[in-house]
């Protein structure tokens, strides 16, 4: 199965980095652009067969280790 | 929360005001406050605003002295070093939010004391961090230490200042209370010096920085509040740093301050926009007129409450002459930042906030920033204090094999090689660090003179638990002796008072009397104290942490080639130990790892005598009779022999060592922690002199050994009580048990 | 001659490229700002190290727009000698003025430490007063070092000596274990085709002078110095 | 309209990051999880209407700044 994770600031927390590339966006021209966020993506293949198995694991591993719940959010789908 | 909030009692109670305090504030306004009112008073009269339970003591530190630019009041004190220039530094304090979230609340504490440092109109040159964790079997301190090292490698790497020492000790008892101090030095023109100051009646005031969110809010009475399970739903007030923009921030300051443009600055800390506008105004005995309209913000619908309140990082709040505005903002617009102006300087005192054209709060400067509550609270000694003192070594049994102790102490991640945590600080960034990490303070030569300064941070908390005086007075004589051993005279120090909660009688006696050893040691070497913070409630699930008064420390060195390291040169080269070794194992590392101990009375330390090993260390160095010189401190003689060894970046020395003539236990002798002492090496023809100068200024001193070899071997010899006993390691073995065992604990499964 | 340091918006280490082409050189160094669109009168360029735009995105990402770029792209295609360090390095990587890209250092940290490199071609304008296989002790400070290119591009690296330094160990060896950051072919440092642009991630200009310990990068700038001169004698003499 | 982009590393390009995960991961005792691969998620809204202009629009973004297409690939969603 394939696990694929998108780890996300929370809203209101502040984002330096899209902050930056919004910047540099309209500094290239490119003036339509707005709300800049930029987020970690994760993929991951998983030895599990059952989808509620599977679930449950990269649950568990977004929230030790991938996502850092204080200020981050995560969402995932899984793919066989 | 809504501005028109009616005030409750609850409400009052959750803004940490007590009810004496609330009268305080309607007596002040002379009506009840509104919401917003009630938001202003709670943080400015918090403890880490406040200092309302600290200050009444801190008036004992000595804060005066012939190099004394600038003492504490402001955002950091000065030290004058001559050719025109200060040395501008302060120690600073973010033990909460490190703990809730590792790596932003180290990085934003960077960001804070580098802000401290450069709103004085001084370029920072150099940090260093203090760092406290629990044991590292524990994953979640491992967890801690690995976020709050790659938060300040993060912050300080990008800002471009060297993070050039430090120093980090792990106890249990700071598990659940971390501690994260980092220390700021930076230089400054004499005459340049930029104060915290809202004067002259009609300035503009302008916001310069990040924009405004709902970042920290409250993040000041957070840091006045113990920790239990429910500070979990305090989560989002943690802050994420911007190096980024506080590296645009620090060029634009100080671009602006080699204008002739600005008449008052202060960065926006604790409690923000609120304590930044109320203490400019009160500094300057003026008032000042804040329209929130203007500032700008990163979310929608914010309230003024909000806005007060917020402790986004990266902000700066300016007074500049009058018609001079443009200019500055044009500057603040070359580099990137928002800037604007938000209000203007009043003569009636009064901090008055208007939003969308009406005043919502309107408070007395002075009494808001100045009549705070002030507390002697109630101080006696714990319970436990006489077992903690109480200790009977003689039941303790010696170690059976004292290589393998001495292995032991190198491999405890206290004593053990910090290169795990340096590494990944860029130490070298600015080209000043002649000694980079790794000796006993770093040293930074000052471009465009002869001169150097040397830098240190150290306390020992056990000592501090077991003593507070003691453990006080032997902080500051610790910094001193680190810094003589580099070659350089202290000139001015800062101090980061870690403590528990204020309000138990036991944590105020220890707070107290620990102030008091400073203050003695302080005056004893002619050190004055020029800036410093206070971290109380470092208590959680009502556990208080041990003492931790961290003292960072400054010392001049007139000629920059006289600078010093602590390992060993050359084969050849005589040991020479100067200073008398007694019977001190009470708190020492080796009853802990050994004994699994932590009791006794703290080392005794003689203030004159200890000032009289500095001036001799001092003048051995200046006349340029020593090869390295490194002081004893945790893990006492032995461990800081193997230092002078293996702690060399190239290539290791080892040594042969003979101790004669002792008549104190073997355990003591070698592991004891004894203070005023230091081991110097110097070349074989020079040892005589070196020890007749020490022995003309009343230093004991003996040559102990010579260094070469690829082991260290210590030979103590027999005497009436004992017999021989030998310590003897190869360098590899040193190397590896010292310079591998942070990294090794911190990658155990 | 004069020597122009590009100042990015997190650049930081332009004051120590400055002092050391003043202080040691004992020649001109002109800050450049990164708004700069004309290199008129200067003789060489150096892109210094840091964290411009905090490195946010990618290093060098959002550097190589900045509007001084265009100019230096010019300087550098008549022949004009440039120098990346560090983020300059990974700056010139973004904007293709030398190939390939950086990743993440294998250990993923950031790392900061005393290295060696072996100068690998002793004959450009960077490294001419170095001995062929001389080593170099001079320090890294990079989260994001570890070089790749693909093989065709790396074929021709080798094919035309345009490696110039591998990370190497005291005595002269490139190792896996001499590598900091996991660089391919243990790169350090590579230069153009035409042999005028020079990237390195470790800082010469941390180690330049006496009192730092160690002045083992001095000999970059001097060869540097060395090149400029004899340019300006042959176009003198012609 | 919203733009979700995702950057990630050409296959067959060691992914230093993703390998560290994986390793964390196992240490936590996931020890179901391979191939673990780490890349960027960005989102930003878009003032365009057209779908065809605005997918001409991100692609240059991606080209120009946010992929470095030595080293990475990109796709894109666009929602309105
Ligand atoms: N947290 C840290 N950050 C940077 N350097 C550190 C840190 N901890 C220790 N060091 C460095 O490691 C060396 C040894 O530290 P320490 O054992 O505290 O020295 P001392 O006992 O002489 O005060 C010093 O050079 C110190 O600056
Ligand atoms: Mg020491």
């Amino acid at each position: 199965m394939k696990a694929k994770i998108h780890v996300t600031l929370k809203s209101g927390i502040l984002d330096p980095q899209g902050k930056a590339i919004e910047h540099a966006l309209e500094t290239l021209g490119f003036k339509n652009a707005s709300n800049v966020r930029m987020g970690k993506y994760l993929e991951l293949d998983l030895r599990e067969t059952t989808q509620d198995r599977a679930e449950a694991e990269v649950k568990a591993m977004c929230e030790k280790l991938l996502a850092n719940t204080i200020i981050e959010e995560y969402r995932y789908e899984l793919n066989t | 929360m809504k501005d028109s909030q009616v005030i409750t009692k609850d409400i009052i109670a959750q803004h940490g005001l007590a009810d004496d305090e609330y009268k305080k504030v309607i007596e002040i306004l002379g009506r009840e406050p509104n919401f917003t009112e009630l938001g202003i008073f709670s943080v400015m009269w918090s403890e880490h605003c406040s200092y309302k339970s600290s200050r009444v003591h801190l008036k004992k530190l000595p804060t005066t002295g012939p190099r004394v630019v600038q003492g504490p009041g402001e955002n950091a004190g000065a030290v004058d070093i001559g050719d025109g220039l200060c040395a501008v530094f302060k120690m600073e304090s973010h033990n909460h939010p490190s703990f809730i979230e590792p790596y932003q609340g180290a990085a934003t504490g960077v960001g804070g004391i580098l802000r401290d440092i450069f709103t004085m109109g001084a370029r920072p040159i150099a940090l260093l961090d203090s760092l406290r964790f629990g044991l590292l079997d524990r994953p979640k301190n491992r967890h801690l230490l690995k976020g709050v090292v790659s938060g300040i490698s993060a912050y300080g790497n990008c800002m471009g200042v060297p993070t050039v020492g430090g120093e980090i000790a792990f106890n249990e008892i700071y598990s659940n209370n971390p501690l994260v101090n980092v220390f700021c030095l930076g230089i400054a023109r004499k005459d340049r010096l930029f104060k915290g100051t809202a004067a002259g009646v009609g300035n503009p005031v302008l916001y310069v920085g990040s924009k405004t969110g709902r970042d920290g809010i409250h993040g000041a009475t957070m840091a006045s509040d113990s920790f239990d399970e429910a500070s979990e739903s305090k989560r989002p007030t943690v802050q994420v740093g911007d190096p980024f923009t506080e590296k645009l921030l620090l060029e634009a300051c100080l671009e602006l301050m080699e204008t002739d443009l600005l008449v008052g600055i202060q960065d926006m800390g604790a409690a923000g926009l609120t304590s930044s506008s109320c203490e400019m105004a009160s500094r300057a005995g003026n008032g000042l007129e804040l329209d929130l309209t203007h500032v700008p913000r990163r979310e929608p619908g914010m309230t003024p409450y909000e806005l007060m309140l917020s402790e986004s990082q990266e902000r700066m709040l300016m007074v500049a002459k009058q018609g001079k505005e443009d200019e500055v903002l044009r500057i603040c617009r070359k580099w990137d930042l928002d800037a604007a102006v938000v209000g203007r300087v009043t003569g009636d005192g009064i901090l008055r906030v208007k939003d969308q054209g009406k005043v919502v709060a309107e408070i007395p400067a002075k009494a808001l920033a100045e009549d705070g509550p002030k507390y002697e609270r109630p101080n006696a000694p714990p319970a436990y204090q006489e077992y903690l003192q109480a200790l009977n070594f003689d039941a303790l049994k010696e170690p059976k094999d004292y290589t393998a102790t001495l292995l032991e102490l190198l491999d405890a991640p206290t004593i053990a090689s910090k290169r795990w945590v340096y590494q990944q600080y860029d130490h070298m960034v600015r080209t000043n660090s002649m000694v980079r990490p790794g000796s006993d303070a770093a040293v930074l030569r000052i471009k465009g003179t002869n001169k150097a300064l040397a830098i240190t941070a150290d306390c020992n908390g056990r000592y501090c638990v077991l003593h507070p005086y003691m453990g006080g007075m032997i902080a500051v004589a610790e910094a001193a002796r680190n810094l003589v051993c580099s070659g350089a005279e202290p000139i001015g120090l800062t101090d980061c008072l870690n403590f528990g909660n204020p309000e138990r009688p036991e944590v105020m006696w220890q707070f107290i009397l620990s102030v008091e050893g400073i203050a003695d040691a302080c005056q004893a070497f002619n050190v004055p104290v020029v800036s410093g913070n206070v971290s109380f409630y470092n208590e959680t699930n009502g556990l208080n942490i041990y003492p931790t008064p961290i003292i960072g420390m400054v010392g001049l060195i007139e000629e920059a080639d006289k600078a010093m390291t602590q390992w060993f040169k050359r084969a050849g080269d005589a040991i020479v130990l100067l200073g008398a070794t007694r019977e001190d194992v009470g708190g020492t590392e080796y009853l802990r790892v050994v004994h699994h101990r932590e009791q006794g009375e703290p080392p005794y330390l003689n203030l004159d005598t200890e000032k009289t090993l500095h001036a001799c260390t001092l003048k051995l160095i200046r006349e340029g009779l020593v090869q390295s010189a490194h002081d004893c401190s945790d893990g006492g003689l032995a461990v800081a022999l193997a230092e002078c060894c293996v702690s060399v970046p190239t290539q290791p020395l080892g040594a042969v060592v003979r101790l004669t003539g002792y008549t104190i236990r073997r355990d003591a002798l070698l592991f004891g922690e004894s203070q005023s002492r230091v081991v110097l090496s110097v070349k074989a023809d020079a040892a005589d002199k070196v020890l007749t100068i020490a022995k003309a200024m009343g230093v004991p001193a003996a040559k102990i050994g010579t260094v070469g070899g690829e082991r260290l071997v210590i030979d103590v010899e027999a005497s009436k009580q004992a017999s021989a006993c030998r310590v003897d390691a190869e360098l590899k073995t040193l190397l590896d048990r010292w310079g591998n065992s942070l990294e090794r604990a911190l990658n155990q499964a | 001659m004069n020597f122009g340091v590009i100042v990015f918006p997190g650049s930081n280490c332009d004051h120590d490229c400055t002092h050391v082409i003043s202080s040691v050189l004992g020649q001109k160094a002109v800050p450049v700002w990164h708004k700069e669109t004309s290199l008129a009168g200067l003789d060489a360029i150096i892109l210094p190290g840091g964290f411009s735009y905090g490195d946010y995105l990618r290093t060098g990402a959002i550097a190589r727009f900045s509007p001084v770029m265009g100019a230096i792209k010019t300087f550098a295609s008549e022949g004009g000698m440039v120098l990346g360090i560090c983020n300059g390095f990974q700056i010139l990587l973004e904007a293709g003025l030398l190939p390939g890209a950086m990743l993440r250092n294998q250990s993923l940290s950031f790392i900061c430490k005393d290295v060696h490199i072996k100068v690998e071609n002793a004959a450009t304008p960077f490294t001419g007063l170095c001995e062929s296989g001389q080593v170099l002790k001079i320090p890294i400070a990079h989260a994001d070092g570890n070089y790749y290119t693909d093989p065709v591009t790396l074929a021709a690296l080798q094919a035309n000596a345009q490696i110039i330094f591998r990370y190497c160990t005291p005595d002269g060896k490139v190792t896996p274990d001499a590598n900091p950051n996991g660089s391919l072919d243990n790169i350090a440092g590579i230069r153009n085709a035409e042999g005028n642009v020079l990237g390195l991630m470790p800082h010469p200009e941390r180690c330049a002078e006496d009192v730092l310990g160690n002045d083992d990068g001095r000999v970059i700038f001097l060869s540097m110095l060395d090149a400029l001169k004899e340019a300006k004698l042959k176009t003198v003499v012609a």
